[in-house]
């Protein structure tokens, strides 16, 4: 059997991590065989490429979506072709109504969002002022994570946390590093740093760093768990992260995807949970990723 | 006086051949060399045929379909020695606009709950004019301040991006009414394209429009001296660009059935890529609709075949970048071989 | 065959062998497509000589002189350079072995400065290795002085004039300090001073034993400057001759292969009433409260220095750089030209000097250059392109002007220099013009399409066109204006009617 | 007979002047207007100085620096009248290539484990291999097969990105040694982008390689007439501007002490902007490193600027593109007006 996996990016720690577990998954099956196309965040991309993998008979596919609300149109044209249909981590705008030989295995965005912004909500004791660093502005991964962080602060145990600036810095530890360069430049004081990842959480550690300021002063919150953020927090750099189960979702959604291609039937959705990892348990997840 | 110079005969028409062997027609073989490999690959990998299916006919230029709109519009812009950097944005703009008054009423989320259900003219009438806007304002910065066109694209192509995020701040716009979808079902994305492209080749080699093009590429100094009012025909060159844009960033949405910031991206490049590729210089003054069209088939059919041959995505970048370069060389080559 | 670097070194070494000949060449072929620009033709430079290479347009000429510079490879043939075969593959290899040439089009770097341009690959470098720009100011500096040259070593040449440039593109061909030098052309942008001051120049180089090969459409100079010259025809070669052994006729017919019996074929046609007038125009900075009518039929000359101006007066008045001041008057209504497109539409029509800059659409074809300014107001229904109609009007066209060309179908740029002047000439004769202005309309023509033209701007004026020609050769202002306007310094000078004018009247008005 | 030529027509005097006023001087007044208009918009809304913080003034030129490496390099790229795509996929190659070289043994998951604690200087000296290599098949291909530049990089720029994912399928490259950290802490990369300008605005002005670069620019013809090498000319220049990408790779990584597939994306873009607002004209032949450090400060203004002001991310963009085209429009503007 051929899988055709189409994920949205390639070049992104997580994914890569997720990609990776699908793979080494895929290869310890007899007879079965992965095909991965990279959708470079476009939706249109990844359109085509299921419309490919379509033609070229595989016999079921595995989507990472680039976008949620993308996948009601894939979704029709999978159903169409009579070709199984797994979306994995990123759930479709539909996913309550999924047609046959279709399925979700994947984790809820706002969760990773809640988590790492409840630990520093916590640690602050309600109160302070947070920056925000958002991933690519109008990616799901940002708007989730971003609105559960707001929902947070918003809880009246929160609320006298203020936000001084959210600004965007694509995902990227570069950029985030620039970024909070430039705020600490501009004399914004601020006890902690809400990353929507770990990439953006590790630049704002090393801007802390060069201007100075002790890591124990400020908080700092990724989500992904990556290897380069597990070894920052036992340095003592990152203090919150949120680990997300990249080789659970593989997994579960190459099974899946097995079995609708075999005829039996699945659960509709199933919600592998985001965990927080924090200093007291992140030797627990030093390989899991 | 005597009139018998030898000067004037060789007769005009002698070598009227020469105009009839199309400098397209390279390029075309190029693209039949790249798919007959594919098929032979095919035979020898994967047991199958590629080419004798029409699913994956369909979808080869499907999927290069919107740059292909928006390459049309931007050979245009070639030609007349300009660039125009801003189409992949304008594209996720009008993407993102148009699909606001596209919104179905049974959709959870619509952005103007007044206007849901409207007829799919008014969404794309509010696209095309978003286009038009955005080739307008580059046109007249181009024109009359005189700027480079790279500049004046790049701003647009940054401040576009950041209105389409700007727009619904970063919320995707789903739900689309049918009849608005309806334009990216099927094979509705090919024929448009075709038709523009019929359209504007037709414009470009038999109307003023493409004579006055073409000469503000060739030399634009003397297409003024020749009284082609130049800075109007150049507004006139990007409302075009931008409008296809704006068709292109309709089809999108209509496709996707959803509208979202990040549409659109790096588009620009793969439509120059297509305009370049199909024979038209970034020097201006050449370029043709069938080349271009030629380039789009050859990015469509590069990335069906990868699939076809499951070529591992890590190589596929890899090759794709090679296979351009080869194409454009085996291109030059061949046309530098008829010409000795 | 030894190798240009041999040659190379043995003319550094100053043991240069003698031989009858500096340069020869023979049997040389050369095919483009669609035409063979060279056909068997043979060439014999010798020491201490200018040798003129005569033929019309498209004869042939500047692809020998490319070949022999090291630009194009013949497709068979041999060339001796002292009685060696040599291969010259590359222009450097050419320079290499002391063959310098001046090129019919101007091949300068518009951005860089005089000295620069001059040095280009041979900067005087100071003990850093870093190139010594003082040194390089000066190098120019004693060069131009030789040479009698009067022009600032800093200015970038993107701010010279046409005739500024010819003479930096001279200053740098002799600068090799080659044992042969080409040139091809050099005096087309040129008026009588410099071309008297260039002919100084060459005079002196031959003194020196260097041999010269010169290109000129103009007769009186291939008399006054060169000592032998060599006649090619439709790419063949016809013969060479002494130049004191023969008449101007009898080289226009080894050329043209018969007789131009009158050059200017001036008509005395009646002269109607004023459509061009022009009032106190100025151009800030650049002319002065020029003032002049020109009437139907008649045809008035612009004749001045260099830099005199004449060129902006008829830019201004089409419209390329709109006036600052003053009023231009057609058919006696004020009109405002604020742009070429306007002037077309008082039908006017503007033949302008720099066929390279503002003339060609180099990279179209020949048919679309001719048809480019006729589709601003004619063969146009509702956008379309009235293709065939067209087409058959400019194929007439270029068979009336004789157009040598493979077809019509030919990129512009391929053509020969008076070729492509005529395609342009032939460009604003289809607009039908009343008014036309023509800025050295023979730059670079042979002498049989010379007097064509002079023919077809006689029957333009008969039939009521008002005429305005620019132009830098005497003879022909004097040959063919009604009525001449001198220029200097940016200011009308003068007028002469046709019974009074004379060389030596209008150069006191240009020069005072 | 007279002797002196009215060749040069425009008075000698005025064109010296012209020559002594350096044509970057404008671009550097529109630096000086945006930083002032920040200035006081600063002391409006934030109640604070912006241009008198040391640690601001670092970052601005410090965000940019990498951006400014490339620049320079596609600076000489764009005088030829070239263009380079690649450099940003180029600085993400050699990031991830030399990083692989620079592991410490401390770390978890090392590329080579027989290859970590390795002097800095051979990672750097792989990035800078792998940088001249990409430049290298760049400048061959444009010189040698006469492909146009666009298509040559547009293939580098594709392919190399596929190699820095294809490298370790993924993976970031981390744990870097503090040796090769350091080149990218502190000021570090701020002062190798300084020297890098400096080496080649001289490289430029004063030497052959620098007029000869010029005279392709200006004119391919003229430059082969006077017997310049032109294909081995081009070759050298794209060399330098790999180099200089791979360069600014490695600052990269060492600056983030890890390396990633996506580096460098779209730095291309910002690199040819930097060049372009500095002056640089795309038709060659013009362009002055000066004007590209001020193009490339302008971009780091900006950035500061807006967070400063704390400018909403979903407006930024919007904005950064008009000020790109205003500081253009005003450079043209001032320019023209000068002229006359
Ligand atoms: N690069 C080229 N490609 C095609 N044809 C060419 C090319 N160069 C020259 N020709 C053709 O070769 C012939 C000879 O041209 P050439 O330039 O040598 O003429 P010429 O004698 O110098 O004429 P002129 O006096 O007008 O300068 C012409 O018919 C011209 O059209
Ligand atoms: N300083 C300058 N900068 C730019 N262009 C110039 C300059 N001086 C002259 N020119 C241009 O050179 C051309 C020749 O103009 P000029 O005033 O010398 O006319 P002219 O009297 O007809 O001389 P010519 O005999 O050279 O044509 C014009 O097109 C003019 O615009
Ligand atoms: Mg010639
Ligand atoms: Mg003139």
């Amino acid at each position: 059997e051929t899988i055709g996996v189409a994920m949205s990016l390639f070049d992104d720690n997580w994914l890569t991590v997720l990609r990776h577990g699908m793979e080494d998954y895929g290869k310890t099956l007899d007879g079965v065989e992965i095909q991965m196309e990279d959708g470079q965040g476009d939706i249109a991309k990844q359109q085509s490429q299921v419309e490919n993998f379509i033609a070229s008979g595989v016999d079921a596919i595995i989507i990472m979506l680039v976008d949620a609300d993308s996948g009601a149109a894939i979704s029709k044209t999978a159903a169409a072709a009579g070709v199984p249909l797994i979306f994995v981590n990123n759930a479709p705008s539909n996913v309550d109504s999924l047609p046959d030989k279709q399925a979700f295995v994947g984790s809820n965005e706002e969760q990773a969002g809640t988590l790492e912004t409840e630990t520093v909500c916590k640690s602050l004791g309600g109160k302070g002022s947070v920056v925000i660093l958002q991933g690519q502005l109008g990616t799901t991964g940002q708007r989730g994570r971003t609105k559960a962080t707001h929902d947070v602060l918003a809880r009246p145990e929160c609320s006298d946390i203020k936000v001084l600036d959210e600004q965007t810095a694509n995902w990227m530890r570069t950029p985030a590093l620039d970024l909070v360069s430039n705020w600490l430049s501009a004399g914004l004081e601020f006890d902690a740093v809400i990353a929507n990842n770990d990439e953006m959480a590790l630049g704002a550690i090393q801007a802390l760093k060069a201007a100075g300021r002790s890591m124990d002063s400020v908080v700092v919150a990724g989500v992904d768990a990556t290897q380069d953020a597990l070894t920052a927090m036992q340095a003592g750099d990152l203090d919150v992260t949120v680990f997300q189960n990249a080789v659970g979702q593989g997994k579960g959604a190459i099974d899946a995807a097995l079995k609708i291609a075999r005829g039996e039937t699945v659960e509709k959705k199933t919600y592998i949970p985001f965990e927080l990892v924090t200093p007291e348990n992140v030797a627990d997840y030093a390989t899991k990723n | 006086m005597n009139t018998n110079v030898t000067a004037g005969d060789t007769p005009a028409g002698m070598n009227t051949t020469r105009r009839r062997l199309p400098p397209e027609l390279n390029i075309f073989f190029v693209l039949i060399g790249i798919a007959l490999v594919f098929e032979v690959l095919g035979w020898i990998f994967a047991g199958q045929s590629f080419l004798m299916n029409k699913q994956r006919l369909t979808i080869m230029i499907l999927q290069v379909s919107v740059i292909g709109i928006i390459a049309i519009g931007v050979t245009q812009v070639i030609i007349t020695g300009g660039i125009d950097l801003s189409s992949g944005s304008v594209v996720g703009m009008t993407a993102m606009i148009a699909a606001g008054f596209a919104q179905a009423s049974t959709w959870g989320r619509v952005m103007y709950p007044s206007l849901t259900d409207l007829p799919a003219i008014i969404p794309i009438g509010v696209g095309l004019l978003i286009g038009i806007l955005a080739g307008l304002i580059n046109g007249a910065l181009i024109a009359y301040t005189r700027i480079p066109p790279f500049i004046a694209t790049l701003g647009m192509m940054v401040s576009a991006r950041g209105v389409s995020k700007w727009y619904t701040k970063g919320q995707p716009v789903s739900g689309l009414t049918d009849q608005f979808s309806f334009i990216g079902s099927g094979i509705w994305p090919v024929v448009v394209f075709l038709v523009v492209a019929a359209v504007f080749h037709i414009a470009l080699r038999y109307t003023r429009y493409g004579k006055f093009t073409y000469a503000i590429g060739a030399n634009v100094q003397a297409a003024r001296v020749s009284g082609i009012n130049v800075e109007r025909h150049l507004v006139k060159v990007y409302v075009v660009a931008g409008m296809l844009a704006g068709l292109a960033g309709i089809v999108t949405a209509a496709r996707a059935q959803t509208a979202q910031a990040g549409m659109g991206v790096m588009y620009e490049l793969d439509a120059i890529a297509a305009a370049v590729i199909g024979g038209t210089s970034l020097a201006g003054g050449v370029g043709r609709i069938t080349g271009t069209v030629i380039g789009t088939v050859i990015l469509g059919v590069m990335t069906s075949g990868f699939t076809f041959l499951r070529v591992d995505a890590y190589y596929q970048e890899i090759i794709k970048g090679a296979i351009i370069v080869a194409a454009v060389v085996t291109d030059v080559y061949r046309q530098k071989k008829r010409k000795v | 065959m030894i190798s240009p670097g041999t040659m190379a070194a043995v003319r550094a070494s100053g043991a240069v062998p003698n031989s009858e000949f500096l340069l020869e060449a023979e049997g040389v072929r050369k095919a483009f497509p669609g035409v063979v620009a060279l056909d068997d033709v043979q060439f014999k430079l010798k020491r201490g000589t200018v040798h003129a290479l005569m033929g019309e347009n498209g004869a042939g000429k500047s692809t020998l002189m490319k070949i022999l510079a090291g630009i194009y490879t013949p497709d068979h043939g041999e060339i001796r350079l002292r009685g060696h075969d040599i291969e010259l593959k590359s222009p450097l290899d050419a320079l290499e072995n002391g063959i310098a040439m001046i090129h019919q089009e101007l091949n300068l770097m518009p951005f860089m400065t005089v000295a620069e341009n001059i040095w280009i690959r041979r900067e005087p470098k100071n003990r850093f290795g870093f190139v010594d720009h003082g040194k390089m100011r000066r190098m120019t500096a004693e060069l131009f002085k030789r040479l009698k040259i009067d022009i600032d070593p800093e200015t970038e040449v993107r701010h010279l004039s046409v005739a500024s440039r010819q003479m930096v593109e001279i200053a740098k061909a002799v600068s090799y300090e080659s044992d042969v030098l080409i040139m091809d052309e050099p005096t087309s942008a040129l008026t009588e001073r410099e071309v008297e001051h260039l002919f100084e120049i060459i005079r002196d180089l031959r003194s020196h034993g260097i041999g010269i090969v010169y290109i000129t459409h103009k007769m009186n100079e291939l008399f006054e400057i060169a000592d032998e010259f060599s006649v090619f025809r439709d790419g063949k070669y016809i013969g060479t001759h002494a130049s004191s052994d023969v008449t101007r006729d009898d080289i226009i017919r080894m050329m043209v292969g018969r007789e131009i019996t009158q050059m200017f074929p001036k008509e005395e046609v009646p002269i109607g009433d004023v459509v061009l007038s022009v009032k106190n125009l100025t151009l800030k900075g650049v002319f002065h409260d020029v003032s002049f009518d020109v009437r139907a039929g008649e045809i008035l000359g612009l004749a001045g220095l260099v830099g005199s101006g004449r060129s902006n007066v008829a830019e201004t008045i089409f419209g390329v750089t709109p006036a600052s001041s003053g009023t231009i008057e057609i058919n006696g209504k004020p009109v405002d030209i604020d742009s070429p497109n306007t002037a077309i539409r008082n039908r006017m029509a503007f033949l302008t000097e720099d066929r390279k800059d503002t003339g060609c659409l180099l990279i179209l074809d020949v048919l679309e250059n001719m048809q480019i300014a006729v589709l601003q107001d004619k063969f146009v229904k509702s956008g379309f392109v009235q293709e065939r109609e067209l087409s058959r009007v400019c194929e007439e066209m270029s068979r009336k002007l004789r157009v040598k060309t493979p077809n019509m179908y030919e990129r512009i740029e391929n053509l020969s220099g008076g070729n492509q002047q005529k395609v342009l000439i032939g460009r604003w004769l289809l607009t039908n013009p009343r008014i036309l202005i023509l800025d050295e309309p023979t730059r670079g023509i042979d002498v049989g399409a010379k007097a064509e033209i002079h023919r077809f701007v006689t029957e333009l004026a008969r039939d009521g066109v008002a005429v305005i020609m620019i132009s830098s050769e005497l003879p022909e202002v004097l040959g063919m204006s009604d009525r001449i306007m001198v220029m200097h310094e940016g200011r009308a000078t003068g007028f002469l009617d046709r019974a009074e004018a004379t060389q030596v009247k209008v150069m006191e008005l240009a020069a005072r």
